[in-house]
């Protein structure tokens, strides 16, 4: 099980990003989801959605070059690549409901083995709203979870979300710093697990069942 | 009809009570100097439609601050503590909508729709009161048209009939705002002449706008 | 009774373009009320919508000048005045069907006591298909018909469209070459005669009921 | 990936049987070379969403003279007198749409909806068939997407991602067809580097766009 912070990010973000395809158009949530684009293979050109009204998000601008008028979803200075495209919320949202968004990668509170996640709210506690985590994981051709295997030693991904949902059935694959976790018809398949980890540890990190591949690897990261 | 007021001439529109749709995200393409002028102008108990709430010292984030304020529609309010403390504390009234339906809403209200289908919020708790309508196998939620009393935009270049082309990022939810409310009002980076927009590159046709505000 | 088929057609425009105020947005129907352009009033100053894609409709270019990317609404060659704006049907139609219309102006084959109109259709005959006029009747502020009072002699305002509506109950004035009548909702006003013609004429061209206003007076064209 | 193909190598994604979607007003904005292409491959029993079927030598006039179309979906036919007659001899399924809800079902498609609810048509023969929902005591037809195997554009600049920019009265149709159709291809009147659209300029953006044709 690997330890340090840094690297079980590191090694979450690194494996993400091995599912992206060329031409895909990206959705990364703000958090832990954006340093996804720091490690996309070589020959393989993405373009980022941002859901404020463009695609071809670009690195972010160096400290005194920010231009005001381009931020990212999370309100922050951020850059546009040649040939990228602006427009309206409707527009945005007409790529991410319509079926256009190949892939959005999100963080989760919870995730069960019905695909169902819960990332937007505990009640009484937090409640930022969903913004467009709804339109994003209902959706997005294929939805990525990035997170932790567990909080504070507590398991995330459980037999049934216990938290409010912000999607029914709607996640296809689950990548953490123990594990990659396919959601599948049967239920959730045990793919990869990571370096440095043992498949009872992640047996034993995880509330829901898990069928084992028959081909289960170790991430190449 | 020459429609450029000043900003406190057309912050003097909005009245006590209405209701105010608001262009921007956290607070880009926000119309900042029509909020001050709101604010100043000790105007209450607006109900606010918005993509969120800003920041505390940012964009719409102010009205909050300011007890502007008393009912918001909006997709997300995690960048500005204070509405949430509001929320928590009952003294504002808070309408969560997930973005892309929140856009869909406004542009309904714009186009004379009388709603739309969608499968956002199927399973949660965006489904609450909703009526669900299933077409070939499929369930979806029924969402209602969303229309203001007033809209406040920001444009980039606006020519002295009113139309109005958005810079980048900040064009976001200013063209629907523009098209679902009473009175629509856009705040000005730039004025110019009628004719200098190519037809081509407008945003916001003018027969939207009813007040140029500089 | 004005006998004379221009004559006829100018009193018709003319009136017709007494309705409109300044600042009005207008889609004027191809054929005759595409003349009431020629007839606007000094000092009013209206924008013309074409539903092909765009407001600030101009004159008609001449022969040698036209711009192929600009046609109106019948395909022909067409101008924009400057601070005119191109759009998408979605965006035409937005401003049609969201009530920011001000006025259109429609031929019609039929309108009856209540309002209905049919425009669009004689079945077996005659099937363009109801393009915009299902969309501009039912969206506009105000649905203004202006055609000949009668079809080779045969009332077209009648008790009950017999013929596919284009819309129910949305007409709210009609001008014709023998008179001005408001859609009210105990029914049809008369409040304008033509020149020349007596009210005796106008009531016996009309299968409709008319209810004879108190003002009754006679076009100012 | 290069998007470019010549208009012949375009043409060939479009089968037998397929529903196509046309960009175009009475031909304006529409791509006649690949109209063209389609007919000299003697393409058949295509189904055509357009706004309407153009002149019998212009636009997707020309398939129905050639006999490319079975079936049209559009919003008017009388500018082509070869339409009408097609149809009056059941040679040619028709089904019309008002223009504003043809473009509503296309972008309905586009957008993930399950449909929308308009006041057109009620009272009229575009009733027949649809299921009708009141809200707020006014009743609406709930119309349904428009989906299409293939669309084809016609776009004024192009740049070699895909960015699509459309000059005055040519935009019509294309931008909502783009979004609404498995395979999207644009026939350019202008091919640019990518970088020299503008991106606050582009209409349709790069993704919706598989095949730039030349």
């Amino acid at each position: 099980m690997i330890q340090d912070k840094d690297r079980k990010r590191e090694v979450i973000v690194k494996r993400v990003a091995q599912e992206l395809k060329d031409g895909d158009l990206v959705n990364l949530g703000i958090g832990m989801p954006t340093l996804v684009a720091n490690y996309i293979p070589e020959g393989i050109d993405i373009l980022l959605h941002s859901e404020n009204g463009f695609i071809g998000l670009g690195p972010n601008p160096e400290p005194g070059k920010e231009d005001l008028d381009i931020v990212n979803a999370g309100g922050l200075p951020a850059s546009v690549v040649p040939g990228g495209a602006f427009f309206d919320s409707a527009m945005s949202f007409t790529i991410i409901r319509g079926g256009h968004l190949d892939v959005t990668v999100l963080g989760a509170l919870q995730v069960d083995q019905e695909g169902n996640l819960a990332n937007w709210m505990i009640p009484g506690k937090m409640v930022p709203g969903m913004g467009g985590a709804m339109d994003l994981v209902a959706g997005a051709r294929k939805v990525i979870i990035s997170m932790e295997h567990t909080a504070k030693g507590a398991p995330k991904i459980l037999k049934k979300c216990n938290l409010p949902l912000t999607a029914e059935k709607e996640v296809d694959l689950i990548v953490t710093d123990m594990a990659v976790i396919e959601v599948t018809p049967k239920g959730l398949l045990l793919t990869e697990l990571a370096p440095e980890t043992t498949l009872e540890e992640v047996i034993s990190a995880t509330e829901a069942e898990l069928i084992i591949s028959e081909n289960l690897k170790v991430m190449n990261v | 009809m020459d429609k450029i007021r000043t900003i406190d001439e057309a912050a003097s529109y909005i009245k006590d009570g209405m209701t105010v749709a608001v262009g921007g995200f956290i607070g880009a393409g926000t119309p900042e100097k029509l909020i001050d002028a709101v604010i100043a102008k000790g105007i209450k108990d607006l109900t606010l439609i918005c993509n969120d709430t800003a920041l505390p010292d940012k964009g719409v984030g102010k009205w909050v601050v300011n007890r502007v304020v008393s009912r918001i529609i909006v997709s997300h309010i995690g960048t500005n503590p204070e509405t949430g403390r509001q929320m928590n504390a009952g003294e504002l009234e808070v309408e969560l909508v997930p973005q892309g339906t929140l856009a869909e809403r406004v542009r309904a209200a714009g186009a004379g729709l009388g709603g739309i289908l969608t499968p956002t919020g199927i399973g949660t708790v965006a489904e609450e009161g909703k009526e669900k309508i299933t077409v070939n196998g499929k369930e979806y939620l029924l969402e209602l048209p969303l229309k203001a009393d007033v809209a406040l935009l920001k444009g980039s270049i606006v020519d002295k009939k009113g139309n109005i082309y958005y810079k980048k990022a900040t064009r976001n939810f200013n063209p629907l705002m523009a098209t679902a409310a009473d009175l629509v009002i856009v705040e000005a980076e730039k004025i110019v002449e009628v004719g200098e927009l190519d037809p081509t590159d407008v945003m916001t046709p003018s027969i939207f706008v009813d007040i140029i505000a500089k």
